[in-house]
């Protein structure tokens, strides 16, 4: 343990205290995605980039983005609920730090080696021609899982569009209100979208090897496909294009129909056929990216509004 | 006590922090807030079981480190959808406050 | 060579942090949100742009020390415009302030004690 | 004995799970005008599905497992099919069909072909909830199970909501936010779990669990967790108005299958993953939280004015029954044997109330639809405007109350006989104290339905009448199955025995 481990621990705690503390809902958000931005420091201490990635993509920039919105639509309204009373905050205080406490014991007592799945998802790497173990998790001993949050995913998406005003199953996200665009924003979206695609592209394709993967690269792309429309310089599509419908499924349906081609071909679901593992894997990590990116982007785009409504 | 053994501990200082959040907070967008609070620790600890976890030349498990992953994502949907619903549910509070009366008539479904 | 790679690398990623403090402490000192971003942006431009060359000898070939140079830039280019993104919203806000205090002077007495 | 290869078995146990998820697919891609059809045509293919694996699963009289992608766990993902998990597959499947029967052609936008927001997300969630049912009942992966946990809740949440008036929408918010505090538990428990054995299967993990405090902390947290998704009292706030404002349909959904699928996950843990049971003080502390469900469940039940609420609150009553068989069975493995009555009674249990819900939920949706609100007080003498319609709840209040010949009534005995022979009689004063606040609540409702002058009434469609008889009449049959095939509950369960120690 170093100084500077210690002192980041420090900072991650007293960051997190203050996004519960602090009396503003903004000022809350804002901790919270430094929050992320620090637990992305750990996770790089702890030898996880390709989480460090996930977490500052999703977990801090993107999650950030739909809690900031949130918070600014929130400023002088009324609070839909009650603040809690004196004796559920001494209860909910209690209660909290002897799960809290549990759980350090529980994570500082056991005794002797850690047991460990590294050794088992090694020994197969070769059957699925990856560089890089966790890529290998996620597309191969577990891809019934990465298929399953793909989904997941997907159907936030389809929830969001669920909760919109209008009757009908058509209209376009309204981003941001009103107001124009101004010059700083749209020189930033003219520089940063084609490089940060490049970027986006680059982080899905190291991560057959290296650390990244779909999931990070998609969430790029997403940031890099929002900025524009922030900036005014174009709009988003309406939910009912068939071009953002297929990229939306694309993901999930060619994982599943690589996974059902399986029984045929590896003689079992989600498994690949030998010697094509890695291009039909590269196959289904782009599809990924694709839709990953397109619903991100339509999830912060938040739910539609009927074109004939101002 | 090593750097995960910190980690560890700060990982169960978070979920002791975000479980207070999310019982003891009256707004739904500070529960939320402190679900995602309660959630980076809880893969926290995971991150520390990963690199415990090391072995077979890997700096860490790779299993539960792809887990963390996938929770992330499904964590970031639930929040989007709470986040949505929370909006909604401020269109009917903007409906309701008289001060606004120019989004009065967008609540209704 | 090493040494002298070492102590490349020692000098400028501290000059770095030294902006780094500086920023910070102009931030937390200083008294208006201009003046402010004035010493963030300041110590940001100079302090990532210090750090990323002392880092360059490790990168590890041109692969790597093209990527560092890529961050500094995107820094430099997100940077910027948040910069200017602040200070249009504080510049709306002078006016807005100023419009009322020349239209309704009574109210801004009351509103800004 | 039919006996199938690996491949065969991969499908039977895959295809469940991916078709009503490839319709989700299916949906968003091409969704719109043919939403319904292709909604109620998967939901009918799965019936099919689990009707096969049913069939297989009881002619080999064993259990039917599968390695996804051909990885064995610890790494890979183990299916798994029993009896139990065959049975909930058909329930899932039979109360979806209904449900999704009953919702043909509510939700378009009266004049216009286009699509309604309201009947593709009806569709697509109704799928979606399929798949995630049919995963967390066939899953033998502690993590997997976390991914279809949050499938179900962002699934059923949007249904509560599907209105968009300002009640539904925060009983919606409040459902996600108690759904996501019992989930991020849950993970909290599976990370202890992962820590100590480096595992996440099940059945891995019944070899190797080794009982002590740090175990405990990780099924206890894993528990409380279900139990918020499951509503048992006292985290059952956020059941009566999610379930009451949902549209009916969604309602018989949400309360037949929905809160069941977490109940299903805290048997799972301190059953199978924990194969000698909870221990005495786990079960009753459990059991106590069941019976405070049913007392103070049937209370508020009576104190409602609406309709569809005093059916919610039935629901948090009946939850609580399930819990009572947890400390039968513990009682039994404590002294080394195992009780199959308490067994069979408990999930009889829950098989006839999700049958008699669902069809309470639909019957009350036709009687607000007749009657324009759901009124108690206003809705007297309804039963002679739509008795098709009434017969049928009055037909699942009976299961409700255990009143013979129902499947309720069934179930409750089972319950009580072991409870009673296994000298627990407190259970079975418990229950013999809810049935009749059950039916101090369901009662006096039916007998001013039938008896008292009917208001004015509009018509209902026929159709989804006898509909609604249809599966009312699955809960009356469940009472007159012979026991052979309720028998088929117990495969897989002869593992059990053996592995608990002596």
């Amino acid at each position: 343990m170093s100084a500077a481990d210690l002192s980041l621990a420090l900072l991650v705690i007293a960051v997190a205290t203050w996004t519960i503390a602090a009396r503003g809902l903004y000022p809350a958000v804002i901790g919270f995605i430094a929050y992320g931005l620090l637990l992305a420091l750990i996770w790089v201490r702890l030898a996880s980039i390709d989480i460090a990635l996930t977490e500052t993509a999703v977990g801090s920039g993107v999650s950030g983005t739909l809690l900031l919105r949130a918070a600014a639509r929130h400023r002088g309204k009324v609070a839909i609920a009650a603040p809690a009373s004196l004796t559920v905050k001494i209860v909910a205080a209690l209660l909290s730090a002897a799960v809290s406490l549990a759980v350090a014991l529980a994570l500082l007592l056991p005794p002797g080696p850690a047991p460990s799945l590294a050794a088992a998802a090694i020994a197969d790497m070769p059957r699925v021609g990856l560089g890089n173990p966790v890529t290998a998790v996620l597309v191969a001993y577990r891809a019934f899982d990465t298929w399953l949050e793909a989904v997941v995913l997907l159907l936030a998406l389809v929830a969001i569009w669920s909760l919109a005003r209008g009757p009908s199953w058509t209209g376009t996200p309204v981003i941001w209100g009103k107001a124009a665009a101004t010059p700083p924003l749209t020189l930033l979206a003219q520089l940063l979208a084609p490089a940060g695609t490049m970027i986006g592209i680059y982080m899905f394709w190291v991560g057959a090897d290296a650390p990244g993967g779909a999931f990070q690269g998609g969430a790029i792309l997403a940031a890099m496909w929002l900025l524009p429309m922030m900036a005014r310089l174009i709009r988003p599509p309406p939910i009912e294009d068939l071009w953002l419908r297929r990229s939306l499924i694309a993901g999930p349906a060619v994982f599943l129909a690589i996974g059902l081609a399986g029984f045929a071909t590896a003689d079992a679901f989600l498994a690949y056929p030998k010697f094509y593992a890695k291009p039909l894997i590269i196959l289904i990590e782009a599809a990924l990216t694709l839709s990953i990116a397109a619903t991100l982007t339509m999830m912060v785009a938040g739910p539609q509004q009927e074109s004939e409504a101002p | 006590m090593s750097e995960t053994d910190l980690f560890g501990l700060c990982g169960a200082g978070l979920v002791g922090l975000g479980l207070f959040g999310l019982i003891a907070e009256g707004l739904p967008l500070r529960k939320i807030l402190a679900f995602n609070l309660l959630g980076g620790g809880v893969f926290l600890i995971f991150g520390v079981v990963a690199r415990r976890g090391a072995a077979a030349g890997l700096a860490g498990d790779p299993v539960p480190q792809a887990l963390v992953i996938t929770g992330i994502v499904v964590a970031f949907s639930a929040t989007a959808l709470a986040v949505s619903l929370v909006l909604r549910l401020l269109d009917w509070e903007e409906a309701a406050d008289p001060s606004q009366p120019g989004e009065s008539g967008e609540a209704q479904s | 060579m090493n040494v002298l790679r070492d102590l490349f690398t020692i000098v400028l990623v501290s000059a770095g942090a030294f902006f780094f403090l500086a920023g910070t402490l102009g931030l937390l000192r200083f008294p208006d949100t201009l003046s402010r971003l004035h010493a963030l942006t300041k110590a940001d431009n100079l302090g990532v742009g210090l750090v990323m060359l002392g880092l360059l000898p490790w990168a590890g070939g041109p692969a790597g020390a093209l990527k560092l140079i890529a961050i500094w830039l995107l820094v430099q280019i997100s940077g910027a415009t948040i910069a200017q993104l602040i200070a249009q919203v504080v510049a709306q806000v002078v006016t807005q302030v100023v419009t009322q205090v020349v239209t309704r002077p009574e109210q801004a007495d009351g509103a800004s004690p | 004995m039919i006996q199938i290869g690996a491949p065969a078995a991969g499908l039977l146990l895959v295809l469940p799970i991916v078709t009503p998820l490839a319709g989700l697919l299916l949906l968003i891609g091409w969704g719109g005008r043919h939403a319904e059809r292709i909604g109620i045509s998967l939901l009918f293919v799965c019936l099919g599905l689990a009707i096969a694996l049913a069939s297989i699963v009881w002619s080999n009289q064993a259990p039917l497992s599968y390695w996804i992608g051909g990885w064995a766990p610890p790494l890979g993902i183990a299916l798994k099919a029993d009896g139990l998990s065959c049975a909930l597959l058909l329930l899932t499947s039979v109360i979806l069909v209904a449900s999704g029967l009953f919702a043909l052609g509510q939700f378009a936008i009266a004049g216009t072909p286009a699509p309604s927001r309201a009947s593709v997300s009806f569709w697509s969630l109704a799928l979606s909830l399929c798949g995630a049912l049919n995963i967390i009942f066939l899953s033998n992966d502690l993590f997997n199970l976390y991914v279809a946990l949050e499938l179900l809740t962002f699934s059923a949440v949007p249904l509560v909501s599907l209105s968009g008036t300002r009640e539904t929408l925060a009983a919606g918010l409040n459902y996600l936010l108690f759904a996501l505090f019992g989930s991020v538990l849950y993970l909290l428990g599976v990370v202890l779990i992962y820590a100590a054995y480096a595992t996440l299967d099940v059945s891995l993990l019944a070899q190797a669990v080794r009982p002590g405090p740090p175990l405990w902390l990780a099924l206890a947290l894993m528990s409380a967790g279900l139990l918020a998704k499951t509503a048992l009292f006292p985290l059952h706030l956020w059941l009566p108005p999610a379930h009451a404002g949902a549209p009916a349909a969604a309602s018989a959904v949400l309360s037949g299958l929905v809160v069941k699928a977490s109940f299903f996950l805290v048997v799972r843990l301190w059953f199978d993953l924990l194969p000698g049971g909870p221990g005495a003080a786990p079960a009753t502390m459990l059991a106590g939280l069941g019976a405070a469900a049913i007392l103070f469940g049937s209370v508020l039940a009576l104190r409602q004015v609406r309709l569809k609420l005093m059916i919610a609150y039935s629901t948090v009553a009946q939850i609580g029954y399930l819990f009572l068989m947890i400390p039968l069975l513990n009682g039994a493995l404590a002294a080394g044997t195992w009780d199959a009555l308490a067994w069979t009674g408990g999930w009889l249990q829950l098989i006839a109330h999700a049958l008699a819900k669902a069809s309470m939920f639909l019957a009350a949706g036709l009687m607000a639809e007749a009657a324009g609100h759901d009124r108690i007080d206003e809705l007297g003498g309804i039963g002679r405007a739509l008795p098709i319609t009434c017969l049928a709840f009055c037909i699942g209040a009976l299961s409700l109350i255990g009143l013979p010949p129902t499947g309720g009534f069934v179930a409750k005995w089972l319950l009580m006989s072991a409870a009673v022979r296994q000298g627990q009689t407190i259970w079975a004063l418990v229950m013999v104290v809810g049935g009749l606040l059950t039916a101090s609540y369901l009662l006096p409702f039916i007998a001013r339905a039938f008896t008292a002058q009917p208001l004015t009434f509009t018509a209902v469609s026929r159709r989804r009448e006898v509909l609604v008889l249809a599966l009312a009449i699955g809960t009356f049959a469940l009472g007159l199955v012979p026991p052979k095939p309720i028998e088929a509950l117990e495969i897989g369960r002869v593992d059990q025995l053996k592995a608990s120690p002596p």
